[in-house]
C-alpha cells in the first residue's frame, strides 16, 4: 500500500502498450510474493517513459525502441539495458488490401507500395517506438519519412487511438501485435504481414542509475529485472494471452541477451 | 517534423478557436434557453431535470468523446454522414460537454433574480423575445460566468476531443490534443510553450469578457 | 361606466408551504374612467389582488375578465428597474410596441421629463434614490399609456410635490383617456382624494366596494369602519327613538329607525365637533381633554365622554387648537346624519 | 443633551461615474434622547446621508464621530431581509452579540409580537408582504436595542395602524433608554408629529437645522419654507410698519419691523383662518374660493387674493367646509405673529 | 487480474470519493473567502485579478498535472516529500484545477446580491464570521452551483489525475484514469460500465445538492 513504499516499493514506467497488453497485471503479482517489493507501475508514452529515466523519476523503464534506449545508455543515466522479451509489428490494412502489401516480400518493400500508390496509411508521429520502428522502415525503404503525401494520416497519439482512426479511414498501419489484437474486434483491418525480421519488436528493462540518481532503488530494481527474466516470469509469458488470442503475445529472449553492465 | 514551428503553431491555435468557438456559440444557443426555462416558474419536475442537468457536469468527457466516436463510425447510426474524425465531430463532443455547466449557471443566474422582475417585464407587455434580451441583460454578471466557465471547460478539454477528432495533424490537432501529444512524448517543454499559448488565449478571451463583466460597476 | 375588469369569483391559496393565506374576491370590478382604491391593513393580500388583476397570479377558482386587447400595466410595490439606463427602461417598453424610434424618443423624455427625473436620463437605473426608481417606475407605465393602471403603494418614496402631482396624474389619465386605475395605499386620506370608489380587504376577503363616501361614512363592518378612519367607535344600546345610549347614562343621536337593540355607533372624528356656540348640529353634553397632538396641520383631541375614548381633529394653530391643554372640558356636538349605525352581536364585535 | 453622532465637515463625492451628486454637511449632531428628522426632495440626499452617519459611506472630506462603543443600526429605505425565517431574521443579530439563548428567544419574539408578525416567525422571509417586510427590518432594529437608530423612510409600506404604533415606539424609546433617532421621511406631517428637531436638506446641501417649530414656521429660506409646509408665500414689500403691501393694493401685517424692502411673505395655510367673526387675529380682507379638495378629514381650500393664490385648511365635513363652493367669497384673517417674512433678492426668488 | 471485480470496483469509487471530496472541500475552502473578497467591494486591481481568476478556468489540466507532477518528481523542488504518484499530488492538481471555477462562480453569485445587502449586515453590528456565514445562506443558489460545478469537473477529470497520480492500481486508481485505461486496452465495455459507476455517483451526489438548491423553493 501507499504507505510502506518507502521501505519496498519500486516505481516503473512502461510504455502504454505493454500496460494496455495486460502482462504485467499476471507478471508482477509472484514478484511480490516472492519478494516482498511493491511494484508501481505508471504508464506513459514512450517518449515519457525515456525522460523519466534520464531524470531519475523512475527506478526502472520498459520500453521498445532499441535506438534510443542505447542512447539513454550511453549517457549513463541508465546503468543497465536488458532485452526481456520480443514480438512482432505488423502491418495492417483493409482486407482488400489495395495496395498489395500482402504480397510483398518484406515490410519494407510493403511500405515502399503503400506510398507509392498513395494509399491511406496512418502514422503514429508520436516518437513511440513503433513509430521508430516506421521511420527505420520507410529510411530502409528509401523513402523519406517527413515527407507528407495524400492519404497519410498523423495521429500523434496511442496505439489504440492510431488503429481505431486507421480503421474508420479504410487505411494502413504500423502496429504492435498485441495492440492490434486487443482493437482487432473494434477495427475493421486485417494483419497483412506475418512474422518477418524486420518487424522485430524487442522489449528492454532498463535499470536506472542509482549512482547518478541517489534515489532510485538500485538494489529492488535489479531484483525485478532478474525475475524478469527468471524461469517463472519466462513461463508466464509463455502463457500469456493464449486465452484470449489463442497465441502467446510476447516471446521471452534467452537470458544470454543481457548485456554487461556500463 | 514534430518540431514546434509557427506555421503550425499557428494554424493549431486556429483550428482550436474554430471548434471552440463554434462549440461555445452552439452550447450557448443551446443551453441558454434551457437555463432560462429551468430557472424560471417551478413546474412539476423541474428539479428531477434540474438534478440531471447537474449531474451532467459529472459526465467524464473521455466516455462523451467515446460515444459520440461511436455515433459518427463507419459502423454507427450516423456513419453515412462521413464525419469520423472530424472537426464537425469533436464540435458535438465539445457542445455535450459544456451544455450542462451552461444550463445549470444559467439556471442559478434565473433563479436568484428578484421572483418580481419576470412579472414586471411581463406586465409591461414586452413581447418574447424582447423580454429574454431583457432578461439576459439583467443576469449579465451571471451569464458572463457561465460563458467564461464553459469556454474554460471547452477550451482546456482533451479526452473528447481527441476520442472524437483523434488529434489527426493538419485536420483536427488542437492545443490541447497536441499538449498531451507532447507530454506523452516526454517533450514537457513544447507541451508548456503551447499551454502558454492555451492560457494567452484565455486570458485575451477571459480579459475581454471580464472587462464587459465588470466594466459598468466600479 | 364600461367595466374595463373584472374578478369573478376569484379564490386564490398561498403558493408556498409554510402560508396559508387565501384570497377571496366574490366579484369586484374595475371602470374605466375610474380610480378605484383598495384599502386594506398590510397583510391583507392587496398586491396579491393587484397582481391577480394583471394576471399574473393563476387563480385556483374563478377568473379576472379584461377586453383582450387592453394593456394592463402595473407597478410593483416595490419598483423593478432593469440594468441600463434610466431612459432604456422607459423605452423598451414602448420600442417593443415597434412604435417610431422618434416617438420612442419622444414620449420616453416626456415621461421622465413629467415625473420630474428627464435629467437622469443617461444614468444607470440601478444607482437611483428610493424615490426617483419609484418615479421612473411610474413614468415608464404612464409612458405606455395603459387601458388599465394597476399601482402598489405608488405615494411611497415620493416627496410630497411628487405625490400632489401624481395624485392630478391619476386624475388626468382617468379624464382624458378614460384609463381605469386601481391604486393600493395605506393612506386613507390618499385614497380618498384620489378615488371614486373604494375597495376594502381585510384578511384577504373583500369587505366592501363602493363609492368613497359610502365607504368612508358608512362601512359594513366594526373593522372595516375601523380601517376606513372611523375611529370613535361606541357600543352601545339603541332605543325606539334612534338614540343610542352609552353605559343607560348618555345618548348620541342618530337617524336610525330600526330595531331597538345592542350596536356600534360609529363617527368620523372629524364629525365629532367642539361646539362653539353656533348651533351646528345637537349637542352630547361635555368631553374631557385626555391628550392631544398635533402634526403641524392637524391637531388630534382624544378626550373621555361618558367612559369612552372619543378623538377629533382641529386645524392646529387655530382657535382651539392654540389654546387647548390636558383636563380642559369642552362641549360637544354632532349632527345626527353623521352618525353611523352598526349592529353589534351581544357577544360579539371587538 | 449628550451627542450621540456628529457629521462634521462632511463631504461626499457621488460614488459612480454617471453621477455627479455631492453631499454638503457643515454641521449636524444628533443627540441623545431626541428624534431628529431629515426632511428634503427626492434625491437630496438623505439615505446617502443617514447611510454617511451610520459609516457606511467614506466621506473625502470631514468625518462622523460618535462614542466608539454605542451601536448604531440602520433600516434602509428598501428593506433588506436575510435567507431563512422571520425569527432567524431578528435573532441572528442577537445570537451574534453572544447574548444567552434564552434571551435571545425572548428578545426576538417579543420584538415581532411587538410588531405584529409574531404569526411570521416561522415564514421564509423572502415571502412577506411589503408591510410585513418593513415590520421585520424595524423589528430586527428595535430588537438590538441601539444607542442610534437611524431610520430611512421606515413609515413606508405600513398601514395607519402600524404607523400610529411606530410613532409612539420611537417616542418610548428615546424616553425610555435614551436612544438617538434619526428619521428621514417625506412626510412632512409625521416628521412633525414624531420630531424634537427637524433637518432639510436640499439637492445635497444641509439647509436648516433646529427644533421642529423653528423650521416650520421660520425656514431660512423659500425653497425650505415650500419644504416645511409653508405653501402660501407671496412676494410683496415690506414697509416700516411691519406691513407687506403686495401690488400695492392689500397688505398683510407682520411683527417684521425691519428695513423696508422686496420680501417673501410665508403663511403656513393652517395660519390663514376664514374670518368667522370670532375676532380671532387681523382682517385681510375677501378672498374668491378657486378650488377646493378634501381627503375625508381635511378639506384644503384655494383662494384668489390680491391676485395671488392663497390656501388653506379647514376639518372635512364641517361648517364651512360642508358648504363651500367655488366662486364664494370668504373674509380672510391671520395673526401677525405667524407671519414669516423672508428677504427677497429683487431680481432673484423663483 | 484485469477484469472488473466488485472489490476492485468499489475501492476504485472509495479512493475517487475520497480524493474527489478532500480536492473539493480544499478547493472551496480556499476560493470560497477569494470569492467573496473578490465579489465585494471594488478596489483597484479587482478586475485584473478577476481576468486572471477567469483565465484560470481554461488552464488545461494535463498541462495543471505535468507542472504538479514535476513539482513533485523525485527531480522536483519538492522531491524529497516523495510524494511522486500520490494521492496527495493528486489532490493539489484537482485543487488548483477547481479553484478558478470556485472562485469565479463565487465572485458571481456575490456581485449579483443587492449591494445594500452587505450594509444591512454591518449595521447590524454582525460580526466578521457571522457575516460570512449569513453570506454564504443569501448566494446559497450560486454557491451550490459552484460547488456543482466544481464537484463535476474534479470527479470527470483525468489528465491531470494521470500525471500525478499515474492511475497506480490499488493506490491512485480512481474512475477516470481506469475509464482511459479501459479505452487504451479497447475493452470498452468496462469502460462504459466504470463510467455508469462515476455518472451514478455524480447523479447521487449533484441529487443530493439539487435538493437543498431548490428545495425551498418551489
Ligand atoms: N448607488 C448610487 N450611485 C450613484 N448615485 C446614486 C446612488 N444612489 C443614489 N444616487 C444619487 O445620489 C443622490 C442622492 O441620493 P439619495 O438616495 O441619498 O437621495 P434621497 O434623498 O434618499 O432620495 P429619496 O427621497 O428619493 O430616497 C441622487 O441624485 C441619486 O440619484
Ligand atoms: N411570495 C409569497 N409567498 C407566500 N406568501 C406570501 C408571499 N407574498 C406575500 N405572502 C403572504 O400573503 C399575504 C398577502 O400578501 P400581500 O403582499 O398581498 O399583502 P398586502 O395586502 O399587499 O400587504 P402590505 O400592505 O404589507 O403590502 C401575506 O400574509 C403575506 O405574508
Ligand atoms: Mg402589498
Ligand atoms: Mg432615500
Amino acid at each position: 500500500s501507499a504507505d510502506d513504499r518507502e521501505t519496498e516499493s519500486l516505481l516503473l514506467a512502461t510504455t502504454t502498450s505493454v500496460r494496455d497488453s495486460g502482462l504485467l497485471e499476471v507478471l508482477l503479482p509472484p514478484f511480490f510474493d516472492r519478494t516482498g517489493v511493491e511494484v508501481r507501475t505508471v504508464a506513459v508514452g514512450t517518449g515519457a517513459a525515456l525522460r523519466m529515466g534520464a531524470e531519475g523519476n523512475a527506478d526502472l523503464l520498459i520500453t521498445h525502441a532499441p535506438d534510443p534506449e542505447k542512447q539513454l545508455l550511453a549517457s549513463g543515466a541508465i546503468s543497465e539495458r536488458r532485452e526481456i522479451m520480443e514480438n512482432f509489428f505488423v502491418i495492417a490494412g483493409p482486407a482488400e488490401d489495395p495496395a498489395e502489401i500482402s504480397e510483398a516480400l518484406d515490410a519494407v518493400e510493403a511500405l515502399r507500395r503503400i506510398q507509392n500508390r498513395k494509399s491511406p496509411f496512418v502514422s503514429r508521429a508520436d516518437d513511440s517506438g513503433t513509430h521508430k520502428k516506421e521511420v527505420e522502415l520507410m529510411t530502409r525503404a528509401g523513402l523519406d519519412p517527413s515527407v507528407r503525401w495524400p492519404g497519410l494520416t498523423r495521429t500523434g497519439s496511442g496505439m489504440g487511438q492510431s488503429l481505431l482512426v486507421a480503421g474508420q479511414r479504410r487505411a494502413y498501419i504500423l502496429s504492435d501485435i498485441g495492440t492490434f489484437l486487443a482493437f482487432r474486434g473494434r477495427v475493421e483491418l486485417k494483419a497483412l504481414t506475418g512474422p518477418s525480421k524486420d518487424l522485430r519488436n524487442v522489449y528492454s528493462v532498463l535499470l536506472v542509475s542509482p549512482k547518478r540518481f541517489p534515489k532510485v532503488r538500485g538494489r529492488e530494481a535489479r531484483l525485478l529485472a532478474d525475475y524478469l527474466q527468471g524461469e517463472t516470469a519466462r513461463s508466464i509469458m509463455d502463457r500469456f494471452g493464449v486465452e484470449r488470442f489463442g497465441r502467446p503475445l510476447f516471446v521471452p529472449i534467452a537470458v544470454s541477451g543481457v548485456e554487461p553492465e556500463a | 517534423m514534430m518540431e514546434l514551428d509557427a506555421q503550425t503553431l499557428l494554424s493549431i491555435s486556429l483550428r482550436t478557436l474554430e471548434v471552440c468557438l463554434t462549440s461555445l456559440c452552439l452550447a450557448l444557443a443551446l443551453g441558454v434557453p434551457l437555463g432560462i426555462w429551468l430557472g424560471g416558474r417551478p413546474f412539476p419536475g423541474r428539479r428531477v431535470l434540474l438534478g440531471l442537468v447537474n449531474s451532467g457536469m459529472g459526465a467524464p468527457p473521455v466516455v462523451v468523446g467515446l460515444l459520440v466516436a461511436q455515433l459518427f463510425y463507419r459502423s454507427g447510426p450516423l456513419g453515412h454522414l462521413e464525419l469520423w474524425y472530424s472537426v464537425q465531430a469533436m464540435i458535438v463532443a465539445q457542445v455535450l460537454i459544456a451544455l450542462p455547466l451552461v444550463v445549470a449557471l444559467v439556471v442559478a443566474a434565473v433563479a436568484s433574480l428578484d421572483p418580481d422582475w419576470q412579472l414586471q417585464v411581463r406586465t409591461l407587455g414586452i413581447p418574447r423575445i424582447w423580454r429574454t434580451w431583457l432578461l439576459l441583460r439583467e443576469i449579465r454578471l451571471g451569464l458572463l460566468a457561465a460563458v467564461i466557465a464553459s469556454l474554460g471547460g471547452i477550451l482546456s478539454e482533451v479526452g473528447a476531443v481527441m476520442q472524437t477528432g483523434g488529434n489527426l495533424e493538419g485536420e483536427t490537432r488542437v492545443l490541447t490534443t497536441s499538449i498531451l501529444m507532447y507530454t506523452q512524448m516526454g517533450r514537457f517543454e513544447s507541451a508548456y510553450a503551447l499551454a502558454a499559448v492555451l492560457l494567452g488565449l484565455m486570458l485575451v478571451l477571459a480579459g475581454l469578457l471580464t472587462w464587459v463583466q465588470y466594466g459598468e460597476r466600479r | 361606466m364600461t367595466v374595463a375588469l373584472r374578478a369573478h369569483g376569484l379564490e386564490l391559496r398561498s403558493y408556498s408551504s409554510d402560508s396559508e393565506f387565501e384570497l377571496l374576491v366574490p366579484d369586484l370590478t374595475v371602470h374605466r374612467e375610474e380610480v378605484l382604491a383598495i384599502l386594506g391593513p398590510n397583510g391583507a393580500g392587496k398586491s396579491t389582488l393587484l397582481r391577480a388583476l394583471a394576471g399574473l397570479e393563476s387563480p385556483s377558482v374563478g377568473h379576472v375578465q379584461g377586453k383582450s386587447d387592453d394593456r394592463i400595466t402595473m407597478v410593483f410595490q416595490r419598483p423593478i428597474a432593469f440594468a441600463g439606463s434610466v431612459l432604456h427602461n422607459v423605452s423598451v417598453a414602448l420600442r417593443a410596441q415597434k412604435l417610431p424610434r422618434a416617438i420612442v424618443e419622444r414620449r420616453s423624455r416626456d415621461a421622465l421629463d413629467h415625473f420630474g427625473i428627464v435629467d437622469l436620463a443617461a444614468r444607470s437605473a440601478n444607482r437611483l434614490s428610493g424615490g426617483e426608481l419609484r418615479r421612473l417606475a411610474l413614468a415608464r407605465a404612464f409612458a405606455l399609456e395603459p387601458a388599465v393602471l394597476l399601482l402598489d403603494e405608488p405615494f411611497d418614496d415620493l416627496d410630497a410635490r411628487a405625490q400632489e402631482n401624481l395624485s392630478l396624474d391619476l386624475r388626468e389619465a382617468v379624464a382624458r383617456t378614460g384609463t381605469a386605475v386601481a391604486v393600493v395605499t395605506h393612506d386613507l386620506q390618499r385614497a380618498a382624494l384620489v378615488s371614486d370608489r373604494i375597495a376594502v380587504l381585510l384578511d384577504g376577503a373583500l369587505r366592501q366596494v363602493g363609492p368613497k363616501s359610502e365607504v368612508l361614512n358608512h362601512p359594513v363592518d366594526f373593522e372595516t369602519a375601523r380601517l376606513v378612519g372611523m375611529t370613535n367607535l361606541i357600543s352601545a344600546e339603541l332605543d325606539a327613538q334612534g338614540a343610542a345610549w352609552v353605559l343607560g347614562e348618555r345618548s348620541i343621536p342618530t337617524t336610525c329607525r330600526d330595531v331597538p337593540g345592542p350596536v356600534w355607533v360609529g363617527l368620523r372624528p372629524e364629525h365629532l365637533k367642539l361646539d362653539v356656540g353656533r348651533g351646528e348640529g345637537e349637542s352630547i353634553g361635555d368631553g374631557r381633554v385626555t391628550a392631544h397632538s398635533s402634526d403641524g396641520v392637524l391637531t388630534t383631541l382624544s378626550l373621555e365622554w361618558a367612559g369612552q375614548k372619543l378623538r377629533t381633529h382641529l386645524v392646529s394653530g387655530r382657535g382651539v387648537a392654540r389654546e387647548v391643554s390636558v383636563g380642559n372640558r369642552l362641549a360637544l356636538s354632532l349632527r345626527p346624519e353623521d352618525v353611523h349605525v352598526l349592529r353589534r352581536d351581544v357577544d360579539g364585535g371587538l
